[in-house]
């Protein structure tokens, strides 16, 4: 099985990464890029286990180690 | 028609005895071994010889062992003729990945520089951090730890449009952001400070960037590893990364014309720094507690070149199981381990009974470490895969490699050409000059490298009142507990070596012993990164043997060691090749680190006196450039007379209270003073047009307290020094023109940064 | 009575030797230990150690597990997975915990800064961030920092100077507080005296960027537990400790006074 | 609009960010972790051009800037 782990800055927590890559963007002439933000991804293979219990795992995961609640949001979608 | 034949699962043998000319170009082509006609021949001679045919692996370990990159093909010839050879009583050892030179009693510090051009082209990112971790494992394997390193850069112009760039190309914005990143986020990693480097822009670069790196490193004078087996019996222990197909014909790529920066895939790599850092760690321990024999860095043609060469060098043979390497992808093939050229990998070679030990140290960092090999007595090189022998040859075959003499043609301009004057409008050209990415503010790089880590850097590379600071000449790192240091400086100029490679090479040697001087070291040995276009024509190689000849009749004759070096040729593609780079990475001795010299302006009413004669050589300099008269009489110098002006600056030094000191390169006087300045305290000099922007040789700007005295001391030796005028106020008045601190200040430090995020 | 520091580290630390040095120039006896050492039944016994062993632990700089995921966030977690009874213990006990940079970045990420809980002073999951910085960038400059503890805080209370030049290096350095709570963040933190350092400009003024050289909130530099004997901040001390180290002709400089403090503080009481 | 453009390495280049993050996950207890990859993603708000333009630009932007197709692959998702 493999999920996709979106750690995602939360509402209203600046996003320098973001902001350079916009200002960056109309530089290079993309004038109607109006917003950029980014978004840290990890695509986790795990084995072994129900995806239940596998998505709880994952959840523990971003707990652990993964966000900082004081600044992320996560989200963990399945593609396979 | 080719024979290809599998004798066992994953290993093929190649019918070459067979095999006609045309044949054998067609094997050397489909086989990506980049092998000329006349090389395959040699071969099939060989093999001939041993009554078989040759196995895949084999001729791919020969299409490492014979590359450019690996033997010196094109190169060796010069460098033993004009620039090898020369060595100084310090010298320790020079045969080696990196230069080994005396520090004190107890310790030596070691020496490497390298370019990583071709991969940094295709992807700037990853071949930039590749370039360094690649530096670093030079340095390491001598049994040092690394404490400093280097980069000298080189793009095309950042200004240039989107339209302008050839299919393929990338944008040198992209290119630079990339390598800066590269490089950060590498050497930040590993925790070794980035301390120095230089930026330079010119068309030339346009399709054919320039990323070289140096390190420098510091091990006790008893611990210092030989690049060589110990002895018949001695373990091979791999450590580090899995090997996996990153890295397949990186040395054949780097030997070749750049083509097709798109589908070279297998070239490039990423890098895992935090492979290195443990490694790094790991490596100096089993050093320190005296547990190896030899050591060798898996660099270009990954275990191939790195068994034959630790074999070769002490006169022994040796058996390789190739199954007992960790692997990253499970399906590789034989040759494809052996050639592999992933990244951050050490080879040791150890005595039996310490290999347990070894192996624990290495388990205890988090360091995969195999047991994959023997020294044997007999100079033959056999590779095991499961029970199969795979691979068979004499190492001194593979291992030496052929040896070119190719032929070349002159381009020097005959006539000289002097179509420089004076300015209308001074002020507006010198904004121009100070303004340059060339010579404008590098903070914007300089900042993103952790320059202090390891808390020894003395003089950083930006120098003066804080948020204010200014360029200095050289950074000094204090590698040990005593006070003494290391003066390092990487230069060159471009612009001189085009038009004439000679006295352009001379010039750069000059350079780099002022920007040495000019901090309060003692020149004390040199290494060189020399990149050229492709050396099959004519004049590109014609461009080489004269730096060649420039570097070592400078060496010599100044008394400075060559310790190390690189070649790195092929920086051409069809939009033509590199302005000739011979870059230099100078190293000085500081006698004592609280006595280095600063390059920015200390008080007010402090005299301002230049050493040293100028005259008029405009060629190469960035005055012509701006201004666009042109100039081809570039700047001579004399290294027995440059000996003598440092000789009396580092005496001058000990004599006289010396506030600050910086020599004048891109720009001349003027721009110099103007950078010894910007810190916040402006002068007023008169200077006359020749004095402001020539750039001769062999000068420097010296603020001193007692300035006839200074002088005095210059002329009693028959050398030239002046005062040229005095610190203070907030303009920077040259007489013939003035302008306000201010607008300079402004003007230098968004001339580079402008064009970045 | 011998003062025995470790300071800590796993693949990617790299400030470990000079902070070593730091500690040593002043008569303690400082040594780099590597994580394993406290837990893994790898490691030999002749280098088997105990966080018991020690009076003081130091998380110093560098790029811990390549500053991968986050900036400290790597290190924090295996120090919680294996440490974390001990080091609440220890830290309850008094001992000092200190953390320069990356190690600044690994207590806020172990919850053990801002630390307003006496009794639980590793919370269970990080109450501030440690976010990128404004600029983007890694940034490798000099700053000038303006002391402001009262005294709580054992790792400064030898220092006398108001305003200090320690260097930054880092990427990610801006504090940030729970959006909404900054102000009452703020007012806890200056009410319990935590506040240790924050960012001025050369006249001691409080300044943006490049003074602040991240955007930090508040200006904050440096910050302390309720208790004050966990400290972290971002500027390094042990580039300041001597005085060739920044170009001045004294032989120390004002990254000495954070060690000195601690030892000091260690000497009185154990 | 909103595109996600998905930025992640081409098989067979390293990824020492992926192989951190695991070696972390598995020390810390998670062993069914098998595999992480890293990926990046920038979520672009473009306007004022059809979703066709704006398609073709943001096949621009990751020439130009987002991506380097010697390493990367790179994906574009509509999500707004
Ligand atoms: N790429 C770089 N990396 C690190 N330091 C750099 C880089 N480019 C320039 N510098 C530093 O900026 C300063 C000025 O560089 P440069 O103008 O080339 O000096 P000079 O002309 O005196 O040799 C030096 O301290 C140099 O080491
Ligand atoms: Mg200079």
């Amino acid at each position: 099985m493999i999920a996709e782990v979106y750690i995602k800055l939360k509402e209203g927590v600046s996003d320098p990464e973001g902001e350079a890559t916009k200002k960056a963007l109309n530089l290079l002439g993309f004038k109607n890029v109006k917003r950029v933000s980014s978004v840290k991804v990890f695509r986790i293979a795990i084995e072994g286990v129900s995806r239940e219990e596998a998505e709880k795992e994952i959840e523990e995961m971003c707990k652990k180690l993964l966000a900082n609640p004081v600044i992320h949001d996560y989200d963990i979608r399945w593609v396979g | 028609m080719i024979m290809y034949r599998e004798i066992y699962p994953g290993v093929y043998e190649i019918d070459i005895l067979n095999a006609g000319d045309e044949e054998l170009v067609k094997i050397s082509e489909e086989m990506g071994l980049n092998l000329s006609l006349d090389e395959m021949k040699v071969i099939k001679e060989y093999f001939k010889n041993k009554g078989r045919n040759p196995r895949d692996i084999e001729l791919q370990a020969l299409g490492q062992a014979w590359s450019e990159h690996c033997c010196y093909k094109s190169s060796k010839y010069w460098l033993k003729k004009f620039l090898l050879g020369f060595k100084t009583d310090y010298v320790i050892s020079t045969e080696y990945d990196a230069g080994v030179v005396e520090f004190d009693e107890e310790h030596a510090y070691v020496v490497a520089l390298e370019s990583h051009n071709h991969p940094s082209a295709v992807e700037p990112y990853g071949g930039a951090a590749t370039g360094i971790g690649g530096i670093l494992r030079d340095v390491l394997c001598m049994g040092a730890q690394p404490v400093a390193l280097v980069d000298p850069l080189f793009f095309g112009d950042l200004s240039t449009p989107y339209e302008k760039l050839p299919p393929g190309i990338k944008h040198p914005v992209y290119l630079l952001e990339g390598v800066v990143a590269g490089i950060r986020d590498y050497g930040n990693r590993v925790g070794i400070p980035t301390v120095a480097g230089m930026v330079f822009f010119d068309e030339s670069y346009l399709t054919n960037c320039l990323v070289n790196v140096g390190c420098v490193g510091v091990a006790k004078k008893d611990r210092i590893i030989p690049s060589k087996a110990g002895g018949e019996g001695d373990i091979f222990i791999l450590a580090g990364g899995a090997t996996g197909r990153d890295g397949i014909h990186g040395v054949t790529f780097a030997s070749a014309e750049l083509t097709d920066t798109e589908s070279t895939r297998s070239a490039v790599q990423l890098g895992n720094p935090i492979m290195k850092e443990p490694l790094i760690h790991a490596c100096l321990e089993i050093v320190e507690k005296g547990l190896l024999t030899g050591m060798k860095d898996l660099g270009g043609g990954g275990l191939s070149c790195a068994v034959g060469e630790m074999a070769l060098a002490a006169g022994y043979g040796a058996e390789v199981w190739l199954d007992k390497v960790h692997l990253k992808e499970k399906d590789m093939k034989p040759w494809e381990i052996w050639i592999s050229e992933s990244q951050e990998r050490m080879l040791l070679t150890v005595k039996p009974k310490h290999v347990d030990e070894v192996l624990y140290i290495f388990r205890k960092w988090d360091v995969p470490a195999s047991v994959i090999g023997v020294v044997k007595g007999e100079k033959v090189l056999r590779v095991y895969y499961k029970d199969w022998l795979i691979y068979e040859m004499e190492i001194e075959f593979v291992t030496k490699g052929p040896e070119y003499c190719r032929a070349t043609a002159e381009r020097r301009e005959k006539v000289e050409v002097d179509e420089v004057k004076e300015p209308e409008d001074y002020a507006k050209v010198f904004l121009k000059m100070i303004s340059h990415p060339n010579v404008a503010s590098k903070e914007w790089v300089i900042r993103q490298y952790d320059h202090e880590v390891r808390g020894n850097t003395v003089l950083k590379p930006l120098q003066g009142r804080i948020g204010f600071e200014t360029h200095g000449d050289a950074a000094v790192v204090k590698p040990t507990d005593s006070w003494k240091g290391l003066a390092i400086t990487a230069d060159v100029n471009p612009w001189m070596t085009k038009i004439d490679p000679f006295w352009g090479t001379a010039s750069s040697f000059d350079e780099m012993v002022r920007n040495l001087v000019a901090v309060n070291s003692e020149p004390h040995s040199f290494a060189d990164c020399l990149n050229f276009g492709n050396p099959e024509k004519p004049e590109r190689i014609w461009e080489f043997v004269e730096s060649v000849k420039a570097l070592g009749w400078m060496s010599k004759e100044f008394g400075l060691p060559c310790v190390s070096g690189n070649v790195s040729f092929y920086n051409e593609t069809p939009y033509g090749g590199v302005a000739p780079t011979p870059t230099l990475m100078g190293i000085g001795i500081v006698e004592d680190v609280r006595r280095a010299v600063t390059s920015n302006f200390k008080r007010e009413g402090s005299a301002i006196v230049l050493v040293g004669e100028t005259k008029r050589e405009f060629g190469g300099s960035l005055y012509s450039k701006v201004t666009g008269m042109k100039c081809n009489v570039v700047p001579k110098t004399d290294p027995k007379l440059l000996k003598r002006y440092s000789e009396a600056m580092l005496e001058a030094f000990r004599k006289f209270k010396v506030l600050s000191c910086h020599d004048p390169v891109e720009g001349g006087v003027a721009v110099a003073l103007a950078e010894m300045a910007i810190c916040g305290m402006g002068f007023e000099v008169s200077l006359d047009f020749i004095d402001l922007f020539s750039e001769s040789n062999t000068r420097w700007i010296v603020e001193v307290k007692e300035a006839e005295k200074f002088v005095n001391f210059f002329k009693e030796r028959g050398l030239k020094a002046k005062v040229i005028g005095y610190t203070g106020g907030d303009k920077l008045n040259y007489g013939k023109f003035s302008v306000e601190l201010e607008e300079v200040e402004k003007a230098w430090r968004s001339g580079f940064s402008k064009f970045l995020r | 009575m011998d003062i025995r520091v470790a300071v800590l580290r796993i693949e990617g630390t790299n400030c470990e030797d000079e902070t070593v040095r730091a500690f040593r120039a002043l008569g303690a006896y400082a040594e780099a230990v590597h994580l394993k050492q406290f837990y893994s039944d790898m490691i030999r016994d002749d280098e088997v150690r105990s966080i018991w062993d020690y009076h003081c632990l130091v998380f110093p700089g560098g790029f811990s597990a390549g500053d991968y995921v986050r900036a400290g966030a790597i290190f924090s977690a295996r120090v919680k997975s294996v440490l974390r009874r001990d080091l609440e213990e220890f830290i309850k006990e008094g001992y000092p915990v200190l953390g320069i940079c990356n190690g600044f970045q690994i207590l806020v990420e172990l919850g053990a800064l801002p630390g307003f809980d006496e009794d639980k002073p590793i919370a269970d999951e990080p109450q501030m961030a440690l976010a990128i910085n404004d600029s983007n960038r890694f940034e490798c400059r000099p700053t000038f920092l303006k002391h402001e503890n009262r005294g709580k805080c054992v790792f400064t209370r030898k220092l006398k100077k108001e305003i200090v030049m320690y260097p930054v290096a880092h990427a990610e350095g801006k504090v940030v507080f729970p959006r909404g709570r900054e102000e009452e963040y703020l007012e806890r933190l200056i009410e319990n005296d935590q506040i240790v350092f924050r960012y001025v400009d050369p006249e001691g003024n409080y300044s943006s960027y490049p003074w602040n050289p991240n955007g930090s909130f508040y200006n904050i530099a440096g910050i302390c537990n309720v208790k004050g004997n966990v400290f972290g901040l971002m500027p390094h001390p042990e580039r300041a400790f001597f005085g060739w180290q920044v170009g001045r002709e004294e032989e120390v400089f004002d990254g000495k006074y954070v060690f000195e403090s601690v030892i000091d503080y260690l000497r009185k009481f154990y």
